[in-house]
């Protein structure tokens, strides 16, 4: 096998998981440029006040459109979205990254929380 | 001529910088973390480098899919902090070194590395969620930054990023000023943010790489991406940017410091090694 | 398996748009050169390559020195037409290969080059000013840019451009699909285009540089961006981009047809090689 | 002497020659800036209509706003000015790149022509 293929990532199908390829990259596209412009923060605002009418203006798809609007981290991802961009999306919605990962493994946060090493050791108050 | 002094490898996360605006660093939970960076920050703070060039990838806040570089290297005066979606750090911009950076550039180029230049840059957690826990304000010392591209496949192979390394130290050693350079590398150990592997962390394989790092690291350059995603879950690929860091290093080290804690997400990993041609007291 | 069928090296330059789009081609002072591209027209017509991989760069129409890529490469199913100052030029839009530029990026990636990958890039005159001599709209393949910096010193050596092709020619060999490829580097032979010697040209260097490029063109990659410019003009440096068409290449090669024409500010040359492990009677 | 001086570019003190070296784009990069943004119509129609404020709201300095003034185009490029872009400001004010070059020689553009193989050839009506 040459060595480009051994290298370049994504060969093995690990489990569970879906290497940013640039053919992930390219199906992403527009939806990932559509979260990095939450980088402004007058584009958060904006999408915070009509999130429809954001979307449009960034042209997505209304399967796009429909994986923002339920929050579907998951699907986001495995359609394309870079987890690093979509955490933008999440953050400008209040939406934490543990959340969005106990969301993507099926759990409650509270369930995911208590798989933690660090957990036990964490004030639980907030 | 100036010289490497030694290098850092580290983890970086938002929640890292997350932690540090809270104020958690004596919470219980973030407590290891923090104190883990105690003895790093006083050896930087007594070997007061002149020059530091920090290794790290930029998480889609400077560059975006329109035009990813492979490598970044930032040539201005100054280094402006990035919004990465949740409002600016409370920092002031970094310190760059336009002189020595041009140096760089000069040199990576003959050595065929082929960086974008980028006279403005932006800075995101990549190094700013761990350069206050390594010094204090101000910046102690300029700050030339290189990013790799550890996001977007094809990302550059571990020996590619060990040989920058090398290259790295080769310009420090052609420049023509006394200047004494340290070297960091950040990225997240084990770590994965997706899918149902989210959260998968790898404690064994962790240290494994800390010991190879520090006395064998050529052993690290000859592990596929898939290697390295195998043990240590996708997002941690980005710990072949320490392998740059450790490639501008002597083939021997001194070792510093030496932490890990893994509570929540990823492995903290932090090293210190100094390099064993350095005489001058105060490394 | 995909393979190299030949290559084109070329000038480029604004003038000759700007003499297309006033249809001076029968212009006494024009057709020289509009006459020369006539033979290579023809080969590319039989030889019909399914792509064409066009070297070439960007004069700051696409990339600014905020971010300037020492190597760019375009990854997208299609690459807009720049305005450079003056309106966008009233071509279509090239079509590119997305599949096979990814593929691409992985093998130089591989290989240790460090492109900027470009899922938005927009084509200047570096391609566009001698595309419609090559070959009639609709254009008749898809065409992968890749953008070489020629401009910000420290540009890449001669030599890195030249094993860049060869990188070129093993990504190709790799290419599961039958795909024949063609391979053009572009760039204005003699010319200085600032200072006193405004308007250098040396029609001995440059066709010293043809002769080198079709017979012995590691003569060339020792040379050094000072050489070059001594000979051929500051700006002339652009030629190294010639290299990497040859190094894509068989060692030894079939010469279509040669040209060379220097009426105003530049050499304007044009060469078109054959390789010659093809048997394929088309070519 | 290390390989990277031999490579990197203007060091052999080329006569009348302004090699466009890091320290050249640092130094011009603001001017350079301004000029690249002509790439936009709408910026062109704007810098056309008042120079000036056009040049102010790029933040040139006076002396760079002097040297466009001027059209000195020698000037511009000792400065730090990159040829290519410096000729998008020269193509917004109608000035073609032989003027320019005529200029840059302290020539006028029929002694400049004159110097040319191929002006012998070139109808010189227009
Ligand atoms: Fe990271
Ligand atoms: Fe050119």
């Amino acid at each position: 096998m040459s060595r480009y293929l051994v290298e370049s990532g994504g060969n093995r199908n690990l489990p569970d998981t879906f290497v940013f390829t640039g053919e992930r990259s390219r199906k992403g596209y527009r939806l990932n440029k559509f979260a990095m412009s939450l980088t402004n923060p007058d584009n958060r605002d904006a999408f915070r006040a009509n999130e429809g009418a954001y979307m449009d203006r960034h042209h997505l798809s209304e399967a796009e459109k429909a994986m923002v609007t339920a929050r579907d981290w998951d699907a986001l991802i495995r359609y394309g979205g870079n987890v690093y961009i979509m955490v933008k999306v999440a953050g400008t919605l209040g939406v934490t990254l543990l959340q969005m990962g106990a969301q993507m493994r099926g759990q409650s946060l509270e369930e995911f929380m208590a798989t933690r090493p660090g957990a036990a050791a964490r004030p639980r108050k907030e | 001529m100036a010289k490497i002094i030694g290098g850092i490898g580290t983890s970086h996360a938002p929640s890292i910088a997350h932690a540090y605006d809270k104020n958690l660093g004596q919470d219980e939970a973030w407590k290891p973390l923090f104190d883990g960076y105690g003895p790093v920050k006083d050896w930087l703070k007594e070997a007061a480098p002149d020059l530091i060039v920090m290794i790290y990838n930029d998480h889609m806040n400077r560059f975006f899919f329109d035009a990813y570089p492979t490598l970044a290297l930032g040539v201005g005066e100054v280094h402006e902090i990035a919004d990465e979606g949740w409002g600016k750090r409370n920092f002031p911009a970094l310190k760059g070194d336009a002189e020595f950076s041009w140096h760089l550039a000069r040199s990576l180029v003959a050595d065929e590395f082929d960086p974008t230049i980028c006279q403005e840059i932006t800075i995101d957690h990549g190094i700013l969620s761990i350069l206050p826990l390594l010094c204090d304000t101000p910046w102690p010392a300029p700050i030339v930054p290189i990013a790799v591209n550890v996001i977007q496949h094809p990302v550059p192979t571990a020996r590619r990023c060990y040989k920058l390394g090398q290259a790295i130290r080769h310009a420090v050693e052609l420049y023509d000023r006394d200047l004494r350079v340290a070297i960091v590398g950040t990225g997240g150990m084990s770590h994965q943010l997706h899918g149902k592997r989210f959260g998968f962390m790898n404690e064994e394989w962790d240290n494994e790489f800390l010991d190879a790092l520090e006395t064998n690291p050529e052993k690290l350059t000859v592990l596929s991406h898939d290697d390295y995603m195998e043990r240590g879950g996708a997002e941690s690929v980005e710990m072949i940017m320490w392998l740059t860091m450790r490639g501008a290093l002597t083939d021997k080290v001194n070792r510093i410091h030496r932490h890990y804690y893994a509570p929540y997400l990823t492995g903290f990993g932090l090293i210190a090694l100094g390099c064993t041609d350095i005489t001058d007291p105060s490394t």
